[in-house]
């Protein structure tokens, strides 16, 4: 299950070049999420996994406070999936890192990474963690016995790998390719997003029944806010006591405070990654929210982040055509 | 948190108190948390309301203020004057407004007087949260670099420096005079033009305190209002300016004949040279462009053996200079637009059709005629002159849309003076509307008009045909409707005003803004139209638009005056509202930076820097950061999130 | 009082308003000088921008007990300090868009350009604010109950 | 006292328990399960009960704790008026209620807290007065979940601690034993009223419980010895096991908020103009701001340092009063980490790097 | 040998066939071969495009049609008229997809045009050989001959139909140079030549020849070329007053075949009023060119 020679032995001629102080990748755990592990020795290398049931968060220790405590983990070097470097894009464009601290090895043709969740409703038997291989438009689940299912991509990837629009890595400084380049089938990435539509789709009232049974269930553990690669400031608004902006108690206004708050902030800068979907403890479809303001900017605004290591922030711009707002208002 | 804030309510005679229950107000205002004393008055702006208030400010030891009155706008300054005298720090006292915004515009029912209340609620949760802040001094560098050596730059240099600050005078070309030295007289008095500019070079050349630094560019400005860096390159004259008597003997030494700029093409000059006889300062200059030595490789140096006083150095090199200044006053004057630009009128191949700067080179006596009017193409006195007005101006599709505003008056001087010179001459003013709007200017018209042989036609000309030795000129007579041809000797064109080569490149470099057409834009067309929105940079003369010399020189006193208040007080006194970074939460995303209209936020060493001068304390930046790490001081987040909660329930 | 039981009483839409000092808090003015009247369901608060306007304070106005919420600046190329009104665009459309896609109505949150010399727009954009949010009906969705 | 009850007829018994107490039942919803006021749920004629009331299967995964120790509980309020300051009576305690379908791992979790916030030196009134007016009646874990490891820490699919009236899943019907004073007169009082459907239990009953008592406990999935951790912990404070977690730990508070024995809370005063309340809300050792000190020193910044603190307080600090840890093996923080620790992995771990001694 | 579709026009067949012959053999000689649509049919002429009624550019929007089904995508044209007319039409139901969807069911029996057709004058298509290619396949040089080019209004304007400035152009300039002829920049070269006017007002094309040719003369110029039929009849079969001196009117593709090499009868058709014999034997343009 460990990384493949070529890959292996590049990781580890970092070291010894002195190029990296330490490798960010996953390895395999006992269900099927895997963990991002720092390895900080040559040897440490070879306990990590390509396999696509592991593909845990791994961006999010590239910015969090732990990250700013233990600075001799840089210049640190990640395994990067096309989604991930344009997560790391928009971590440069923010100078939320430099983009020295950080050797991309990006991973392209990325046929998709496993949602556990998604998988475990499908193969609820499955117990501990299997051989998973993508090919073309299936996934193959297999185990000492041999082949163990043989389900659908678009059912078991995550929601970002279903609109993929970035199998290949858009920045690197080495390149591997999870595919071979001969047997290579750039999967299938869908445009619609059915989960967004329905919401569209719905009246006002409608819209707020279905949201307010989802806020009224949030905790507040800030799962969400600690899983984004984006939220790395000193001490959150969220947080914060003078000023306060959400109040401590667990209610549906404050709840909804909180994440509309933890959106807005996020407004030309998420990337959609699903993140904060994924680590929500009580399966929020907080997903939704950020894949709506990521397509509201792109056709607003024509504003993609992440594609440009020095890109502008949306907000902090504009342009003399935006007239939505007031075109609407003032006929 | 402020805990012992004072409430004065302002009955303002009867404009509050018809609509609003000033005493439940006041009871109210006494029970709000953190308001240790409320009061109302008669009318709290008077001397006795003021004194009022200082004595419950001693009498109470209240440590702010809110003044429930009239809007802010009105008597901010008044109030902060009265609390800052009884001791409490001017930015601690809020204004709530409640006259215009509330007693004029609503019925005097109980929902007025909540609002009211609300208001004060509003104003006393900000007032709790309001820090003591101080003006903020910024040392002040009090030179000035002005930038042209026209008129408008030479009488705004006069003017700073006859206030004893020094000026340093920067003119791209070899010697100060700018378009008006090229003038021959000017309407609509008829001075000569070199007369009654040259003292006015002569003054600012002798001038202590003013630096001239003739071929100069500006090619970098840092800093900000107070403290402008500005780097000045100096182009080499290769003639030794303190050597040089002005004898020009090296002229007639000189091989190298070349077409002479100042004269518009229509005399010509030698390599080393100087435009006009008035020029200041009197040196020669020599022109290496057009100069048989080309580069290091001297192969001709007749001049240099000619030159008595040995004042000719070929191997000068471009220097620069970094200079401090508190303020920058742009005066680059204007240009024509070029001839090439006229197809209809035969691009710029027919010698005898010119713009009106030539034919005032023809008419100066320093010209290359001497003053005598001679075809360009056969050096004939023309016999009849066709003057074509609004070539290029009032044109939006293949010109400018704007128009000129000197044109009309100097066709009509031109007129004139042909006529003075060529009685006999024949002269056909082809235009579409005249703009005489100065002292004097309709009557000077009028009297052109009145010369016999001076005719106005109206219309526009369709086309100029070269036939035999003429030019014939089609054109309209829209008074009479019909189609008129014409031949003439010589057309002039009165060609648009546009702005002078290089401003874009300098607007960029001294960060100003440029308007559509190419001028320098001003803070405030009506208000303001001698300051550029960039703070500490003035404008003078046609860079900011057409204007003639009257208002150029008014403009650039102008910018003068604006000068001296900037440097009457012997430091930038700066408003205290602007924003502050608190390094600890900033993560150096440098979304601040890109926001700012100002480009006061930089980043240094990954954390955001305000540059106190710069800010102008909008706000703009603080909802950028999503770390919420700046804010305006006086607009906190605090502040207003208080006063939310207070209004909104 | 307490929030909820304003609101069962006769609902008298509570509207809070960012006005930038420059236009429309002189619009305003002026809508006084002039003694227009306009409903008086409108709470101001003075900013120096409407570039200074955090999407925040809106969803603060709504929690605090607002039903709807105004933000006024200067007319676009007006702006004193440049562009502030033109970030304000991005930030108010962004948001509305945000709010009403978990249900709230776009219309509660109002962007609109009135320069010193409206009075008379400041008036109407009052009183046309006031009873589309009338309309609409009291804030329910998410306003904090009184602790 | 045992009484026997059809599953067909669970929806009677319920209606019937809801008369003179309030119930409350575990809800299955989007996010995994929680409790809810059986009032308000409107379950159609032919509901699988079962499913929707997860009767079995794995459990809520919001525990029953938070029907006791609520996530937000106003302890009293106050207006300020004129200036002087006002204290509004504190609101009444709870009623009585019942909280059907706890299961057992749940039911010990209330041990764990009960000797932090009930007892002898002083305790959280709001937790007492919550504590006696729910009955806790317990339901078995039939099939445990994928990560429980209940047996490994004192407890058992079907342990009847801190409970009033456990169940037990026979297949066609529920064995119903009291096991306190309290259960048993509930009990008794429903047999009074449930007549019709609720039948006595014989031994033959109880001995069917005690069979599927045994296979449930064959079901837990993960074993794990966590006998001699006490001691190993006190030798392995420095040691570098827990830099393991810190690569992949993201500091959220997830793991607490779903435990049943975290019990740590933050005061906060809610102000709203002249009137206020203090409340009592839900902390968690693994947010950063939880040891962050006034003077900016943060003893424990590292998340390293907080996971070791909590998995000390869970093994070693504190505990069930009984011997056993403060962990009751539900499984919750190793299915719902977003970073995939693996708590069962860890203590392992531990043993092994530092037990050898 | 690249092939481009031809759409000749009316007069091109009749009045101005000189202009068509020397056209045609010019081009073959440039490695072109014009082919000409099976079916087309009159352009409408300028005339057609006074009034804004979509129904009177049905025959232009025919020919294109021709040229579409043909399967070309540019089609060349000649005369001045014809690529004016052509162009406009093109311009106008590309510019507006619901006039054109009216006019394509008003053609039902045709197929729908699709608006992808480029209209190309002959002049533009030399232009686009260039000066280069061209001069390298002169064999007779224009030397000496001293030619003023002459546009009139529909090679030039509307500016959205015109091959060239308005005001200013240079295109038949630059061509001559390429032949080798000697330019004369006449100021009148784009004023109008009469028109139709002759039609109501027979005075009128004396009066506007004799201003043009008479420009043309003191301009130094000893010949004219145009490439319009209505031009060259206004300009040389009518003419200027009998009594004042005419210049030889050439058709441009005529000055250019001859220059190629193309036998003399080629490039001189019998139409041309003023004959152009004596000037171009005096120019010694009529002997076979030397190799």
């Amino acid at each position: 299950m460990s990384l493949p020679q070529v890959l292996d032995r590049h990781l580890r001629d970092l070291f010894g070049s002195g190029r990296v102080n330490s490798v960010l990748g996953a390895i395999p755990t006992r269900g099927p999420l895997g963990m991002a592990q720092l390895a900080r020795t040559p040897e440490e290398v070879e306990r990590f996994t390509l396999s696509p049931l592991a593909c845990p968060n791994l961006l999010v220790h590239l910015t969090s406070k732990e990250a700013r405590l233990d600075p001799t983990r840089f210049p640190l070097a990640v395994l990067a999936r096309g989604c991930e470097t344009r997560m790391l894009n928009q971590i440069f464009s923010e100078h939320g890192l430099r983009r020295d601290q950080v050797y991309v090895v990006g991973l392209a043709h990325c046929p998709g990474a496993i949602d556990p969740r998604r998988l475990s409703a499908q193969l609820p038997v499955l117990r501990g963690f299997p051989e998973a291989t993508i090919e073309g438009e299936e996934v193959v689940i297999r185990e000492e016995s041999g082949e163990l299912a043989r389900l659908a991509r678009t059912e078991l990837v995550l929601e970002r790998c279903r609109h993929c629009q970035n199998h290949e890595p858009l920045i690197d400084d080495y390149r591997f390719d999870l595919v071979e380049e001969a047997d290579w089938i750039e999967p299938v990435s869908v445009d619609e997003d059915p989960g967004v539509e329905a919401i569209d789709a719905m009246i006002p009232i409608e819209r707020w029944a279905y949201w307010r049974s989802q806020l009224e269930r949030c905790i507040r553990c800030h799962a969400c806010r600690d899983a984004c690669p984006l939220c790395y400031c000193e001490n959150c608004i969220l947080e914060r006591h003078t000023p306060c902006w959400v109040k401590r108690s667990v209610n549906l206004p404050e709840n909804t405070a909180y994440q509309l708050l933890r959106v807005m902030h996020l407004v030309g800068r998420c990337t959609a990654c699903g993140e904060c979907e994924r680590a929500c403890p009580v399966d929020l479809p907080l997903g939704l929210m950020m894949r709506k303001m990521e397509n509201l900017v792109r056709e607003y605004y024509g504003h993609r982040s992440g594609l440009d290591p020095s890109g502008e922030h949306l907000l902090s711009i504009f342009d003399p055509r935006d007239t939505t707002a007031t075109a609407r208002l003032e006929q | 948190m402020n805990n012992r804030v004072g409430v004065f309510i302002c009955h303002c005679g009867k404009n509050i108190a018809r609509t609003v229950d000033v005493e439940a107000l006041r009871k109210e205002a006494a029970g709000l948390p953190g308001v240790e004393w409320a009061e109302d008055d008669m009318y709290l702006c008077s001397d006795p309301g003021q004194q009022l208030i200082r004595e419950r400010i001693a009498e109470q030891n209240l440590d702010a203020v809110v003044v429930a009155a009239c809007s802010p706008t009105l008597h901010t300054t008044t109030f902060r004057r009265a609390v800052e005298s009884a001791g409490v720090n001017p930015f601690r006292l809020e204004i709530a407004n409640i006259r215009e915004q509330c007693s004029w515009v609503h019925p005097g029912t109980a929902e007025t007087t909540h609002k009211a209340a609300a208001l004060v609620r509003s104003g006393v949760e900000k007032a709790r949260r309001t820090q003591p802040l101080e003006p903020i001094h910024v040392g002040l560098q009090r030179a000035v670099v002005v930038i042209g050596g026209g008129v408008a730059g030479i009488q705004a240099a006069l003017d700073i420096a006859e206030a004893g600050y020094p000026v340093h005078l920067v003119e791209q070309g070899p010697n100060l005079g700018g378009r008006m030295a090229q003038l021959s007289e000017t309407f609509p008095t008829l001075d000569c033009s070199s007369c009654i500019l040259t003292p006015k070079m002569v003054e600012v050349s002798h001038h202590p305190l003013v630096t001239i630094h003739t071929l100069a560019e500006v090619t970098d400005v840092e800093g900000s209002i107070g403290n402008f860096q500005v780097r000045i390159r100096q182009q080499p004259r290769y003639v030794i300016a303190e050597g040089c008597t002005g004898c020009g003997d090296c002229v007639p030494a000189c091989p190298q004949v070349v077409p002479g700029e100042f004269d518009r093409g229509l005399g010509a000059r030698k390599a080393i040279y100087i435009p006009f006889p008035q020029a200041v300062p009197f040196t020669y200059t020599l022109d290496r462009e057009h100069c048989l030595n080309q580069g290091p490789l001297i192969i001709c140096d007749r001049c240099a053996q000619a030159c008595e006083p040995r004042a000719i150095d070929f191997d000068q090199q471009p220097s620069e200079e970094l200079v401090e200044a508190g303020a920058i006053v742009l005066a680059t004057g204007c240009d024509t637009l070029p001839l090439s630009h006229f197809r209809e009128y035969g691009h710029d191949r027919h010698p005898d059709v010119i713009d009106g700067l030539m034919f005032e080179r023809l008419l100066s006596a320093s010209g290359p005629t001497h003053g005598e009017i001679r075809r360009p193409s056969d050096h004939r006195v023309p016999k009849s002159i066709a003057f074509v007005q609004c070539a290029g101006s009032r044109d939006p599709e293949r010109g400018k849309a704007y128009c000129s505003q000197i044109c009309c008056m100097y066709t009509a001087k031109h007129a004139l003076l042909y006529h003075h010179a060529v009685p006999d001459g024949k002269v056909y003013i082809f235009y579409i509307d005249i703009r005489a709007g100065g002292k004097g200017y309709e009557e000077f018209v009028e009297r052109v008009r009145a010369e016999d042989g001076i005719n106005y036609i109206r219309g526009k000309v369709a086309k100029l045909i070269p036939k035999d030795g003429k030019l014939e000129v089609w054109g309209v007579d829209t008074l009479l409707g019909e189609q008129v041809k014409v031949e003439v000797d010589l057309v002039v064109l009165a060609t648009a005003l546009v702005p002078s080569q290089g401003i874009q490149e300098l607007a960029r470099v001294a960060r100003v803004a440029i308007d559509g057409d190419g001028f320098l834009s001003e803070a405030h067309p009506k208000l303001r139209p001698v300051e550029s929105q960039t703070r500490g940079i003035y404008l003078a003369g046609t860079a900011q638009g057409p204007r003639d010399i009257s208002a150029t020189v008014a403009h650039a006193a102008g910018a003068a005056s604006k000068v001296l208040g900037l440097f009457s007080h012997d430091e930038l006194v700066e408003e205290p509202t602007i924003a502050r970074v608190n390094e600890a939460l900033c993560r150096g995303c440098s979304f601040c930076v890109s926001v700012c209209p100002y480009d006061a936020i930089s980043l240094h060493e990954g954390t955001a820097h305000v540059n106190e001068t710069l800010c102008r304390g909008c706000g703009a930046c603080t909802p950028a950061c999503f770390a919420a790490a700046l804010g305006p001081r006086g607009f906190e987040d605090d502040q207003i999130l208080a006063q939310i909660r207070a209004l909104a329930c | 009082m307490l929030i909820g039981d304003r609101k069962q009483q006769s609902y008298e839409p509570r509207i809070v308003a960012f006005l930038c000092n420059w236009c429309a808090y002189a619009g305003a003015d002026l809508a006084g000088t002039q003694r227009l009247s306009y409903p008086p369901n409108v709470r101001v608060i003075r900013l120096m921008c409407s570039g200074r306007v955090d999407p925040g304070f809106i969803i603060e106005a709504f929690l605090e007990g607002a039903d709807g919420v105004i933000v006024a600046g200067c007319h676009p190329g007006e702006c004193h300090y440049e562009h502030g009104n033109r970030l304000a665009e991005r930030r108010m459309t962004t948001l509305q868009h945000l709010l009403g896609f978990i249900g709230i109505e776009q219309a509660r949150v109002r962007l609109a350009w009135v320069s010193a010399a409206e009075g008379r727009k400041f008036a109407q954009l009052i009183e046309t604010t006031v009873e589309e949010v009338r309309a609409l009906g009291p804030f329910q969705q998410f306003p904090r109950r009184a602790p | 006292m045992r009484m026997l009850q059809a599953k067909h007829d669970i929806p009677k018994l319920l209606e019937l328990m809801d008369q003179d107490r309030e119930l409350f039942v575990p809800v299955r919803d989007e996010g995994g399960g929680r409790f809810a006021r059986w009032s308000d749920l409107d379950l159609s004629v032919n509901e699988d009960i079962e499913n929707t009331l997860m009767l079995a299967g794995e459990a809520t995964r919001r525990p029953a704790k938070d029907q006791l120790f609520a996530e937000t509980a106003t302890l009293f309020r106050f207006r300020l008026e004129q200036g002087d300051f006002h204290l509004e009576e504190p609101p009444p305690g709870p009623s009585p209620r019942v909280l059907f379908g706890v299961r057992p791992c749940d039911g010990r979790g209330f041990q764990v807290i009960d000797t932090l916030l009930v007892g002898p030196h002083g305790g959280d009134t709001a937790y007492q007065q919550a504590r006696e007016a729910n009955l806790l009646v317990g339901v078995g874990c039939k099939t445990p979940g994928p990560d429980c490891f209940c047996t490994s820490v004192g407890g058992d699919p079907h342990s009847s601690d801190g409970l009033d009236v456990l169940l037990t899943d026979l297949g066609d019907a529920f064995l119903l034993e009291s096991i306190t004073e309290p259960g048993r007169d509930w009990l008794s009082g429903l047999q009074k009223h449930g007549v019709g459907f609720l039948h006595d239990a014989g031994k033959r009953d109880a001995e069917r419980a005690r069979v599927a008592q045994h296979e449930a406990r064959q079901r837990v999935p993960r074993q794990v010895d966590t006998s001699r951790l006490p001691k190993i912990l006190e030798r392995s404070f420095n040691s570098d096991v827990w830099a393991t977690v810190a690569p992949a730990c993201i500091g959220c508070g997830a793991c607490t908020f779903l435990c049943p024995t975290c019990r740590c809370f933050d005061i906060q005063d809610l102000v709203q103009g002249s009137r206020g309340a203090r409340v009592r809300v839900w902390d968690s050792c693994m947010f950063r701001e939880y040891t962050q000190e006034a003077s900016g020193h943060n003893p424990r910044i590292r998340r390293a340092q907080r996971w070791r603190n909590r998995f000390y307080d869970k093994f070693h600090w504190s505990g069930d009063g009984r011997g056993n840890p403060a962990c009751v093996g539900c499984g919750r923080c190793i299915t719902h980490c977003p970073s995939g620790i693996d708590l069962v992995e860890m203590i392992e771990r531990v043993t092994s790097a530092e037990g050898g001694a | 040998m690249t092939s481009l579709a031809y759409y000749p026009g009316c007069s091109l067949k009749r009045f101005a066939s000189g202009c068509e012959i020397a056209g045609l053999e010019a081009a073959r000689r440039l490695g072109i071969e014009l082919v000409e649509l099976e079916r087309w049919n009159c352009c409408g002429t300028v005339f057609s495009m006074s009034s804004g009624e979509r129904m009177h550019h049905l025959g232009s929007l025919r020919n294109l049609v021709r040229v579409q089904e043909a399967g070309y995508p540019e089609v060349v044209t000649m005369c001045a008229m014809c690529q004016n007319t052509l162009r406009q039409v093109n311009n106008e139901v590309r510019g507006d997809g619901d006039s054109l969807a009216m006019m394509n069911r008003f053609m039902d029996e045709e197929p729908a045009y699709r608006g992808e057709v480029e209209v190309l004058h002959y002049l533009t298509l030399l232009d686009r050989l260039g000066s280069e290619a061209i001069a390298a396949r002169v064999e007779r040089p224009l030397t000496g001959l001293r030619v003023a080019p002459y546009y009139g209004c529909t090679l030039v304007r509307p500016p959205s139909a015109g091959i060239d400035d308005p005001e200013d152009p240079n295109i038949m300039e630059r061509l001559l140079e390429a032949l080798g002829a000697k330019v004369v920049r006449d100021p009148m070269r784009v004023e109008c030549c009469g028109a139709y006017m002759g039609v109501s007002k027979p005075g009128t094309i004396n009066v506007r020849a004799s201003a043009i040719h008479g420009s043309a003369r003191n301009s130094g110029a000893e010949a004219l070329a145009t490439m319009c039929p209505l031009c060259a009849h206004n300009l040389d079969a009518v003419g200027p007053a009998p009594d004042e001196p005419a210049l030889v009117v050439f058709y441009f593709t005529q000055l250019v075949a001859l220059a190629l090499g193309a036998k003399p009868e080629q490039c001189l058709a019998a139409t041309q009023r003023v004959d152009p014999r004596p000037l171009l034997s005096t120019k010694g343009l009529l002997e076979e060119p030397q190799p």
